[in-house]
């Protein structure tokens, strides 16, 4: 892997996670009136997968978007405004967190409804299939997604037309405060996909570079006919299940539990390796951070900046 | 009535020929469901277009109704025009979460950035019993979506022409087909034609009494109005409705200012129906024209049982309608000519299949 | 106004007591749902219950709807009685098919030999940009199904008497909350008792207009007509209809015989709400008695919007229902009083999070 | 396994076979006015499978449900008459052939949704381990019911919270008149099973002894806390789908297809086995021929003599 595209993947982890910081930070002023889920803790899955695609290559996500949004190319300025309900926002303000788009770099999507997605980006597969573009999709789903029946019937029906999809599943352990033992029998989630007839592999989410490649070969093969591709990947979520804060004193997972997932940070893991490597300096670290500052704060300004939609934008569009 | 064309289809074969036109048409044109490619070919109305269209424009699906549902607004995002079918409405219930929650809201969560071309055909089953699984009449469930387009054509003329309209629809449309009209002939032109969503159609002209009428329910009514026009001089005006959503209440409205009467007729149960809403909403706008309550006809609330013996009085019929129109007038059965209605309106074959005494053209 | 009782509980706190005991009471109760032994307990209605009862009969559950609210009728079927729950009703779209096709039918299609008690409680949400798939109000979509009950309590009085009246019940109850009410407080007994499912109650009397609310609109509905009643002294009768099916049509018409003017108000999507359905009741049973068409009062048709500055008039509130009342009484805004009641009515906190100004009891 | 028992696997078979032919002549003439799907040449699985239940266990069956009714022990008479549209039928004339139902012998309830059934087989299981009684509970399911997703969701729940339930596949290859391969990638289903954490076996379902023996088993194991079985047959559907007659005119199989699964009846296979082990002779068979044959005209005839019910009866028992 080239240098460049080492520090790519850096900045582009560290960028998800300053953006995130900053409305986790700016949520308390209650001016972003809609559910949030942060994703700080699992970067890496989101940066490691979109290095592999290419901009035509489509993604539809979940809840819990943000980084995925970023990472396939989203507009930042978009995705904030959209948090503060301004027309400006990618939906129009419709939408909210839960609802991010930005079709010109091919993220289709991203709703709440668990699984929901999942069968629409088999769609969008099939739809590169029928038309015969090179495009390969990118369904990210969450480890609670296996528990439902519409996965599977989008896993098999994906086997079946042996579609260009990859299923990228963030496997975290929990459901809001359930843990996968509550909800499943102790199998490997990447089994069922196998039992569905498709290549599965299981690896550590927190290795960008692994991610990445690992991808990359998955996207090699879904674009050459070799059908669906299934990957799961272990991520720990650090903070609270929506919301902005850390949730602790919850007590549904220990404290030793949350450090050590934090002690895993993606994030401190790669700028490390790269640090060493000499890939990258604490001067360039630096510059990548200020940077990243310059374009938060802009985009929250643009945001604030922004006309406020009315009752009447809410009247429109209802229909094609 | 319309277009002139002496040429006589049957529903099913209407249906037929606007999937092979629109698909001949436009490339982008797909159909899907259950069973489709298979040798009964949904009740051959998709008989041969396999063959001529080939199996990447026309398949078979697992049964898997609410996978595939996303898996269709997921191509018609993606520049695909999907036609699914469900053999009877009821499957369609798996299917609930991705019509209501992505297909009818996807257009409006992004701000119309993307839309969601595609026609989902589901059949109401009636008939040698069916039985309480499948042959509910579901049409309210989907109506009351915001997003959702829902149409009920009663003619085979309509069938075609609405079933084209839906595919060039950049909405989701729902095509609610009653089984008991698939064997039902009309004059269907031979050419490419749209049939409006959302615009009813007067099948039969009178001053009496509106019957605004759904589905099968409205060639029923037609069967009501002949007679009475004919045996007792009482004229209803006779609305087939055609579309579910959008309502054509204007249409109702017009004939209710003329009439002051109002039936409702619908396929479904009785409370909860799209007869109660468009009750309503006649009455919100109407009020003071009409001279009495209106009355809704549907089917009684309570699952349709399988036995002959029971399914034998559950639907209402030309003559449940002409009942009530005749109420609405203040008229007795001992009315001029009642007698002769009743005995032409009475069912010859056996209740539980299609009646074959009447089978077009409209 | 009911049972003397001095304790206050909110309508939260109100059905974790009905659950409470009814477990206590029942040992095959059984009560399970995404996040009920969760720290956060269904926004704390189901807090402490595993703590008590213990892991086997209270539940955490997969992410499969369908699935388990078939293994809830199974388990039904085979002398549990189990409660389940949804955190928004959007979710249960997904069961659809076993709520409809199973549940809703089991007791019919096998004559009776087996029922289906159990209590599917369904959140509304609203508020803080839950947006289109969050906040959805379906309640007709499983009223209109025979074999379903369906029950929208308002009070806290009311919430743990229809729960405890559901669990007895031994048909299918969905228990619809609206999120907006459980903060709500009001004289909640702390022994066991039953509301009746099936009958609304008068929250105001009043003989000028009635107003047939539901669930959080019989709540904005109760304070128009304080507000009304003191600054305007107009009287609405207002209804809680507490139940969606089997609907109270008798409270409303014994009112609207009364005041002769009828406004419905729905949590709902206007067209295709149950708001419909019982002015075309009401108008099919006392159309001599209106003095002026019924008045629907709903959400827009169109799917809730996140951004609070679009949801901000989205829903109707007290003035909405004022404004209504005072047109069927052919008043104008000119009115004596119309200025300081509106003065009153309007919103003080942020528009998007319950009104914490009027918090019972009721 | 004693002569006797083989004895009467073999008559069970057999009775179920003539149950249906007589069925299939008799629905010529209209008077049997619903749908209805048999299971002629599937006879060995539901035999096997009920032969190893109590009477006390439980069994949810599907659209295709003669058989199983039958070997539960299900009242012949009464479904006769459910077919006829009678007030003796099993439900009173509502369901006709797609819903049987027995509770006096644990035959739950046969409903035509595919898959339908299947969550509340679970439910069932459930609720026998919340009670604490011993009783495991059967479902069976066709091929089919591997794309729906809720089959998948019920494997889930099954597993994890190790229920007794043994689900029982009985492949036919067949989903109306579409061969598996068009709507299930080229796996085996039984792994599916396994994948969601519960083992999983498959075998030959024309050999009613075989069959019976792996569901002994898988009885015990799940009768004992050891979770959810599965058990995947293969099994050859004779006549048409839906209706009483042959279909070999619709050419959706071949005739030597249909051929090569007729020779693999699995009456005659065992005729012959019992006829040769000498556990049967010809004046026995001819004994149990004639035994069946008697009971059957009898049930035809009470169904017939049973009155008619009306749509005053439809009214009642909507609501418990
Ligand atoms: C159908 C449905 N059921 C329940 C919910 C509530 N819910 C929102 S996010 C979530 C957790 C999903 O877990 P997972 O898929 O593992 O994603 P994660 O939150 O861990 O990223 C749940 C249960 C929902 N949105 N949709
Ligand atoms: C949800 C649903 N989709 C479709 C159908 C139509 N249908 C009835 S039986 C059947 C075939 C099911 O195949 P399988 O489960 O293998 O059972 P088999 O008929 O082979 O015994 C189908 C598709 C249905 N009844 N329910
Ligand atoms: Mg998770
Ligand atoms: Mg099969």
């Amino acid at each position: 892997m080239h240098d460049q595209t080492k520090r790519s993947l850096f900045s582009a982890m560290l960028r998800i996670r300053r953006v995130e910081e900053a409305l986790a930070t700016r949520y308390a002023e209650q001016m972003m009136r809609c559910p949030m889920h942060l994703c700080i803790g699992q970067e890496a899955i989101a940066v490691g997968v979109c290095a592999a695609l290419r901009k035509e290559d489509k993604v539809f996500s979940n809840h819990r978007a943000h980084g995925h949004y970023l990472a396939k190319g989203g507009d930042l300025s978009a995705m904030v405004a959209e948090l503060y309900g301004r027309v400006t926002g990618c939906c129009g303000g419709r939408g909210g967190s839960m609802h991010l788009v930005d079709l010109d770099v091919g993220f289709m999507g991203a709703t709440p409804i668990v699984g929901g997605t999942v069968p629409l980006a088999v769609g969008s597969a099939w739809a590169a299939s029928l038309k015969g573009t090179p495009d390969v999709t990118v369904s990210f789903l969450g480890d609670g997604c296996f528990e439902e029946g519409v996965v599977h019937e989008s896993l098999n029906f994906s086997a079946l037309h042996r579609l260009p999809i990859i299923f990228v599943c963030e496997n975290n352990d929990f459901s809001v405060y359930t843990r996968r033992d509550e909800r499943q029998p102790n199998r490997p989630i990447y089994r069922i996909a196998e039992a569905h007839g498709m290549p599965a592999v299981a690896a550590d989410g927190n290795d960008v570079e692994m991610v990445s490649s690992l991808v990359r070969t998955a996207v090699e093969n879904a674009r050459n006919g070799r059908g669906p591709q299934f990957l799961e990947f272990d991520a720990y979520r650090w903070r609270e299940h929506c919301g902005p804060d850390f949730d602790d004193h919850l007590k549904y997972r220990s404290v030793q539990e949350i450090e050590s997932g934090m002690n895993n940070c993606p994030i401190d893991r790669y700028r490390k390796v790269l640090l060493q490597s000499g890939c990258l300096d604490q001067q360039a670290c630096t510059g990548i951070e200020a940077q990243i500052r310059k374009e938060v704060s802009a985009a929250f300004e643009f945001a604030l900046a922004s006309s406020k939609p009315t009752i009447k934008d809410a009247w429109e569009k209802v229909y094609a | 009535m319309h277009d002139v064309a002496e040429r006589q289809l049957t529903f099913a074969e209407a249906i037929r020929e606007s999937l092979d036109q629109a698909m001949e048409k436009d490339s982008r044109v797909i159909v899907i469901g259950e069973g489709v490619p298979d040798p009964k070919a949904i009740f051959n109305t998709t008989a041969g277009l396999c063959q001529k269209y080939g199996a990447r424009r026309v398949f078979d699906m697992p049964l898997s109704e609410n996978g595939l549902t996303g898996a269709c607004i997921g191509a018609a995002l993606s520049g695909i025009r999907p036609v699914m079918i469900h053999q009877r409405i009821d499957f369609a219930l798996l299917a609930m979460d991705q019509l209501v929650n992505n297909a009818a809201k996807w257009h409006y969560m992004f701000n119309g950035k993307a839309s969601v071309p595609m026609v989902v055909r589901m059949i109401v089953g009636r008939g040698w019993g069916q039985g309480p699984q499948h042959s509910q009449s579901l049409q309210a469930m989907f109506a009351m979506v915001p997003g959702l387009k829902v149409v009920m054509p009663t003619t085979a003329h309509d069938a075609k022409g609405m079933m084209i309209a839906a595919i060039e629809d950049d909405n989701p449309v729902l095509f609610i087909e009653h089984r008991w009209l698939h064997h039902v002939s009309d004059n269907v032109p031979d050419y490419y034609y749209r049939v409006p969503i959302g615009q009813a159609r007067t099948l039969h002209e009178g001053s009496d009494v509106t019957v605004a009428a759904f589905s099968y329910m409205a060639f029923e009514a037609l069967i009501a109005a002949k007679s009475m026009s004919m045996e007792m001089g009482i004229g209803l005006d006779v609305i087939d409705m055609r579309t579910v959503r959008p309502l054509d209440v204007e249409s109702v409205l017009t004939s209710v200012r003329k009439t002051g009467r109002l039936i409702v007729a619908d396929t479904a149960f009785r409370t909860g129906s799209i007869a109660g809403e468009l009750i309503s909403q006649v009455v919100e706008q109407a009020f003071s024209f009409l001279k009495a309550p209106p009355v809704r006809i549907a089917s009684p609330d309570f699952p349709t049982p399988t036995s002959p013996f029971m399914a034998e009085d559950y639907y209402p019929g030309p003559q449940t309608i002409a009942d009530a129109a005749l109420d609405l007038m203040g008229k007795t059965k001992e009315a001029d000519g009642y007698r002769r209605m009743s005995a032409v309106l009475v069912r010859k074959g056996p209740h539980d299949a299609p009646n074959r005494e009447f089978s077009g053209p409209f």
